[in-house]
C-alpha cells in the first residue's frame, strides 16, 4: 500500500480524499493555489504546498506543478479527483512515467473511453444499446426515410461536424424529415462547411441513469447499481439518487450487466461511470464513460457499504477488490443534492462571499460532504460546489422525508444557495413520484419560479 | 536597555500613545504590537471578531491538541524574519526544490551583499528534473538567504532578500 | 497589595486611565495592552460582533424561506408597543389559557383606566383544569390589555401593562 | 397517527424527536426555560413555549406547566427524552390521566422495573442471571461463611440501606470476611442507623453491556442488540459502541435473548434498556432496566437500520413493530462519543461559554447528533453534553479508524471539551483491542493523564 499520496484537487473532493487516506493510514500532501490558502482542508493533511496564482490554468491545471509538488512531497500516488485533470490521460502518462501512481484507470483505457467514436464501437461490441440511427452519413432523402422507418419516429437530424445544437432538426413523419434534411444540410454547411448528416432515434423527456463500476487488475469488474441523475439544468446535475426509483428490476440489472460488458470490453480498471439515457419505455442506450470518481459518488457508497475512494487507493495499490457481485447489496434508498452557492433567483448566477451563519443539518440518516464552514469566504475562482447533503433511509420515501427536514434546518447565511430551490424540489409532486426527466427543471419547474412564488406550495 | 533607561520608570508615555492611537484610525489599523525589553503596547481596532471570521487563521488545525502527528504544512509565505524591512523578496515562481549553486562543492550563485540585477540567476529550482534557474529580477545587495540546499519550495515562496539600489 | 501601595509609584494613573478610556471611544479602538516592568494595563471595549454571536437572533429560522409551514413560534416577551415605555408589564407566572373575566359575557377583571392594588386579580391563567387568579402585584392604573380571551400565553409573557403610582 | 407531539426536554435530544416527528410528519410543540430562549432548535419546532425560568426545577421538571403547555399547544402525546421527567411514573401517569399519550411504557411497567427490589425479583421469575449472593440480609458470621463459600470470593459486603459506598467492603478469604462484616455493621449502623449487610459477588474489573428493547402493545418484543459501555468515568458513559467487541456471539445472543425474556415478563412497551455486567469470563448478571431512549441510543439505530424514535411514537400510537426478530441485523460497527462541555485536565469541571470557532467533522460513516453551532452558548445550568460523535463502518477497526479522523477534524474553539480525551482514547491498544471495564478510565487512563502529556502518543 502506499505511505503517502499527493491530492491533485481541491475544496470538498480534496478533503473526501484525504478522509479516505486518514481512515487507511496514508499521509497526505495537498496541494492549493494563493485563493485556497489557508483553507482548514489544508491543515488535515501532513503537507501542503502552494503551485500557483488563483488562476486554475496557473495552479490546479499545471502539470509541471503538480508532479514537482508530488516529487518534493515524495509520494508514491497521485489522486485527481473529478475535474481538473482528472480525465486527462496525458496527465496520467506523465504520472506514471514518472513513476508516481495516477488513481484511476490506465491512460489507454481512458482514451479508449474518451473518445465518443472508439467508445461506441466498443460498446456496439460489448452489444451495450446504442441510440439506433443510421450508419454513417446519409446520401439520399430515400435511404433517409427507410432509416427512419426502421427506427422509428420521432427521429432526430443531426450534423456529423456538429456541436450546439446547431444542424439539428426533429422529425416526426417523412414529410418533416424530408423538409428537415435539406434545412439541415444547409445550416451544417454553412456553420461547419460539411453538409453532412445522420440520423438518430429522438429520445423525448429521457431519464439519466448511470452505473458504478469498479474495476480491479485481476480481472473483477463489478457494478454498485446504478444512479438515477435526471434533475439537472443545463447538464448540471442538481439531485442523484440511488436506486433509480421508476425502472423495473430487471431492467435495472441488465443496464448494470450492461455497463461491466462495457469496462471489461475496454480492459478499464479503477472506478468509473457508464453514462445512460433511458427512454418512457424503460429503454436504455449507452452515452458515455466518466473515467474518474464523481461528485454524486456518496449515493452508491451509502447503499452497498462500500467506500469509493478507499477502494480506488486500493485497486491503485494492486489488491484485489474483497467481494463478489452477488455481495454489493442496494440497502435502502439514497439521494444527493447539491447545494451550490448560486442564485437560482439571477439565472443560477454565482454568488459569491463569506458564509456569515451556518447551521448545518444533522442526526439519523444525514451525510454531509463539504469544505466549508461558518467564516469560509468562496471565492470567484471555482466552482460552485460548496457541498454535498446525502441523505439515507430505508425506502425512498422516508429518505425524501429525511432529505426535507435536513434541507429545512440547513441555515446558510451571507451568499444564496440552491438549499431553497431544492426544498421545493424535495416537496414536488412529479419528484416524488419519480415521474421527472432531464428537461424537468427547465420546462416545468423554473417557468412556475419567475411568477412570484406562492407560499406553502409543499 | 535602553528602554529601562528613560525617565523614571514612569508607566506608559501619553503623548506617543495619543499619537499611535490617533494613527491607527487614520490610516485604518487594526492592531498594533509594539515590544521592546519589557515594554509591550498593544492595540486593537474595529471589528476584530468579523474580521476573525472573514479569514480564520490559516492553519488554525496547527493549534489543536492532536494527539496523532500534526499537520505539518509549510509555512505560508511571510517567514518571521527579524529584518522584515531589509529589502523586498524574491518569490520562487514554482514549485520544486533549492539549489543555491550549479553543483555539490561549487560556489553559490549569490551570497548575502552580492550585488544582483534582473537577469543575474541566484538559485536553482528543480522541477520534474528541469533545472529551473531562477533571475533576480531587480537591481540590489542581497540581505538575506531564505532558503537552504534541497529545500522543498512552493511557489510564491520568499527565497532572498534584497535591499533595491 | 502591601507591595503595591510602596513608593512613588502610585499605582494606576487616573488621569491617564481617563484620556486613554477616551481616546479608545474617540477612535473606535477596541482593546488596548500595555505592559512595562511589573504593570499591565488592559482595556476592552464593547465588542458588538461577540454580542452578536453570543446571542443568535431568537428564532432566524424564521427568516428562512421554507417552503414548508413557517414555524409559528410565540414572540418572545417584549411586544413591539408603541406604548412600551408606558408603565411596567404584568406578566405570566405560569403557563395556560388567558381569560379576562371569570365567564363569557361578565365584565372583565380590569380595563384600560382601571386602578390596581397588589392584590387586585386582573385575569385567569386557566393551567390543567384549574384557574389561577393573576394579581397585579403592584400599585397604578392599567394602560394596555396585551392578551385576549383564549389566548395562549407561556410563562414571562406580558400580559398588562401599567402605569405605577 | 399523532398530528402533534410535545417535547418535554431541551438540547439534542429534543432536536432529535423534533427531526423523528418532522421525517413522520407530525407537527411539534417545544417547551423552553429563559436559558434556553432563542436556541435554533426550538426554530424548527411548530410552535414553542417559554414555561419557566433557567432552574430544571423551575421548568423542565415541573409537570403542572408541560401540561399546561401541552394542553395550549393541543398535543395528542408528549415525548419526555432522556433525563428530567423521562422515568417518572407520576409525570406518565398524569400525561395520560389528562388524555395525553405519554411515548414510554405504562407507568405500571416502569414503576415495576425502576424499583430494583422487584425488578430484581421479576428478572429471578424470567430466569435472568443476577449477581449471585445472599438471600437477603445476614444473621450470623456462620451463614456469611456458608453464602462466601457457595458463591465464591472475592466477596462484596454491602449495608441494605446504604448508598455512596458507605458500609462497603470487599472480602477475599474468611478471615477478611469476618473482620469486614463487623466494620461494615458498624459503619452502616452509624451512616443509616441500621446494621443490615447482605453478601454479593464481587466483580473485578466488570465490563457494562446493554441490550436495547422495543415492544409494542401487540405482543412483540424485540431485542436490537447490544451496546458495549464499558468506557466511563464516575459511572458517566463516554464511549458506547454495537456490537460488543469481545463477547463471544453465542453470549451475545444468549443476554439479548434474556432481556427479551425480563421485558416480557413485565409487560414492558415502547424502547428500554436492560443493563447488564459482564465478568472476565463472559458471565453477564442484569443490573437494571432504564425506561426510556437513552444517549447512546444511535449506535443500535446504526446497526440495525431501525430508527429508534420513531419506532417509539409509532408503538405509542397503537402501531404494530413492522418487523421479526430475525429481521433485525447487525451490520458493521457504530461507535458512539460524547463531546462534554468539560475540561479533562481541570477534574471535568464544567466549562461553559461561547463557541466562538466550530468545525464540525463530515463525510462518510459520519453522524452528528447536536444542537450547537458557532455562536451558540453553553450556559451553567444544565449537562455538559454539547453533541454525540457516532461512526458507523463496515468493521470495528475500520469504525475506530473513521473515528479517529472526524476527531481529529472536529474543532471547537472558546470553550473547553473532552475532544482531547476522545482523540487519546481512540488511540489506545487498550481500546482499539477491547480490553477495557468501567474502571479503566479511573485505574489506567486518568492518572497518565496528571502527568505532562507525551508529545504525538498515538
Amino acid at each position: 500500500m502506499f505511505q503517502r499520496i499527493l491530492v491533485a484537487n481541491r475544496g470538498e473532493i480534496a478533503l473526501r480524499v484525504i478522509r479516505a487516506c486518514k481512515e487507511m493510514g496514508i499521509e497526505t500532501v495537498a496541494i492549493f493555489s494563493e485563493a485556497d490558502r489557508g483553507a482548514y482542508y489544508l491543515s488535515l493533511a501532513d503537507e501542503a504546498y502552494c503551485i500557483g496564482p488563483a488562476a486554475a490554468t496557473d495552479s490546479y491545471l499545471l502539470i509541471n506543478r503538480i508532479i514537482s509538488a508530488a516529487e518534493i512531497g515524495n509520494v508514491q500516488a497521485i489522486h485527481p479527483g473529478y475535474g481538473f485533470l482528472s480525465e486527462n490521460a496525458h496527465f496520467a502518462e506523465v504520472c506514471r512515467s514518472c513513476d508516481i501512481e495516477f488513481i484511476g484507470p490506465s491512460h489507454e483505457a481512458m482514451q479508449k473511453l474518451g473518445d465518443k467514436v472508439s467508445a461506441k464501437e466498443i460498446a456496439r461490441q460489448a452489444k451495450v444499446p446504442l441510440v439506433p440511427g443510421s450508419d454513417g452519413l446519409i446520401n439520399s432523402e430515400s435511404e433517409a426515410v427507410a432509416v427512419a422507418d426502421r427506427i422509428g419516429y420521432p427521429v432526430l437530424i443531426k450534423a456529423t461536424a456538429g456541436g450546439g445544437g446547431k444542424g439539428m432538426r426533429v422529425a416526426t413523419d417523412p414529410a418533416s424529415l424530408q423538409a428537415g434534411l435539406k434545412a439541415a444540410a444547409v445550416e451544417a454547411e454553412k456553420a461547419f462547411k460539411n453538409s453532412g448528416v445522420y440520423l438518430e432515434k429522438y429520445i423525448e423527456r429521457p431519464r439519466h441513469v448511470e452505473v458504478q463500476i469498479l474495476a480491479d487488475h485481476h480481472g473483477n469488474a463489478f457494478h454498485l447499481w446504478e444512479r438515477d441523475c435526471s434533475l439537472q439544468r443545463r447538464h448540471q446535475k442538481l439531485v442523484e439518487e440511488s436506486p433509480s426509483s421508476t425502472l423495473p428490476k430487471s431492467v435495472r440489472e441488465e443496464l448494470c450487466k450492461a455497463a461491466v460488458r462495457l469496462v471489461k470490453a475496454a480492459d478499464y480498471t479503477n472506478a468509473g461511470t457508464v453514462e445512460f439515457i433511458v427512454d418512457q419505455d424503460d429503454n436504455y442506450y449507452f452515452i458515455e464513460v466518466n473515467a474518474r470518481i464523481q461528485v454524486e459518488h456518496p449515493v452508491s457508497e451509502l447503499v452497498t457499504g462500500i467506500d469509493l475512494v478507499q477502494s480506488q487507493i486500493r485497486v491503485s495499490a494492486g489488491e484485489k477488490l474483497p467481494f463478489k457481485q452477488s455481495e454489493i447489496p442496494c440497502r435502502g434508498a439514497a439521494i444527493e443534492v447539491r447545494i451550490n452557492a448560486e442564485d437560482p433567483a439571477q439565472g443560477f448566477r454565482g454568488s459569491p462571499g463569506t458564509i456569515t451563519q451556518l447551521r448545518l443539518p444533522g442526526g439519523p440518516g444525514v451525510r454531509f460532504d463539504s469544505h466549508v464552514y461558518q467564516g469560509y469566504t468562496i471565492g470567484p475562482n471555482y466552482d460552485s460546489l460548496i457541498g454535498k447533503l446525502i441523505v439515507h433511509r430505508p425506502t425512498r420515501e422516508a429518505a425524501i422525508a429525511c432529505l426535507q427536514r435536513a434541507l429545512d434546518e440547513f441555515m446558510v447565511e451571507g451568499i444564496k444557495t440552491t438549499i431553497p430551490l431544492l426544498r421545493k424540489i424535495s416537496r414536488l409532486e412529479a419528484f416524488r413520484n419519480g415521474q421527472v426527466d432531464t428537461t424537468f427543471i427547465e420546462r416545468v419547474l423554473l417557468p412556475t419560479m419567475t411568477q412570484p412564488e406562492r407560499e406553502h406550495d409543499r | 536597555m535602553a528602554a529601562e533607561k528613560s525617565g523614571s520608570h514612569e508607566p506608559f508615555d501619553m503623548a506617543k500613545l495619543r499619537e499611535l492611537i490617533s494613527l491607527m484610525e487614520q490610516h485604518g489599523l487594526t492592531e498594533i504590537d509594539l515590544r521592546q525589553g519589557d515594554q509591550r503596547w498593544q492595540m486593537r481596532r474595529g471589528p476584530t471578531e468579523v474580521m476573525q471570521m472573514v479569514s480564520p487563521p490559516a492553519y488554525s488545525g496547527v493549534s489543536l491538541p492532536l494527539p496523532g502527528p500534526i499537520p505539518a504544512s509549510p509555512a505560508p509565505t511571510a517567514p518571521a524574519s527579524a529584518k522584515a524591512d531589509d529589502g523586498v523578496p524574491i518569490k520562487s515562481p514554482t514549485v520544486g526544490t533549492f539549489y543555491a549553486a550549479t553543483g555539490p562543492g561549487d560556489e553559490p550563485f549569490v551570497k548575502v551583499g552580492s550585488r544582483v540585477n534582473p537577469e543575474t540567476v541566484v538559485c536553482i529550482i528543480e522541477a520534474m528534473k528541469v533545472f529551473n534557474q531562477i533571475p533576480a529580477e531587480v537591481n540590489g545587495t542581497i540581505t538575506e538567504v531564505l532558503a537552504k540546499n534541497g529545500d522543498a519550495i512552493e511557489y510564491g515562496q520568499p527565497l532572498f532578500r534584497v535591499r533595491l539600489g
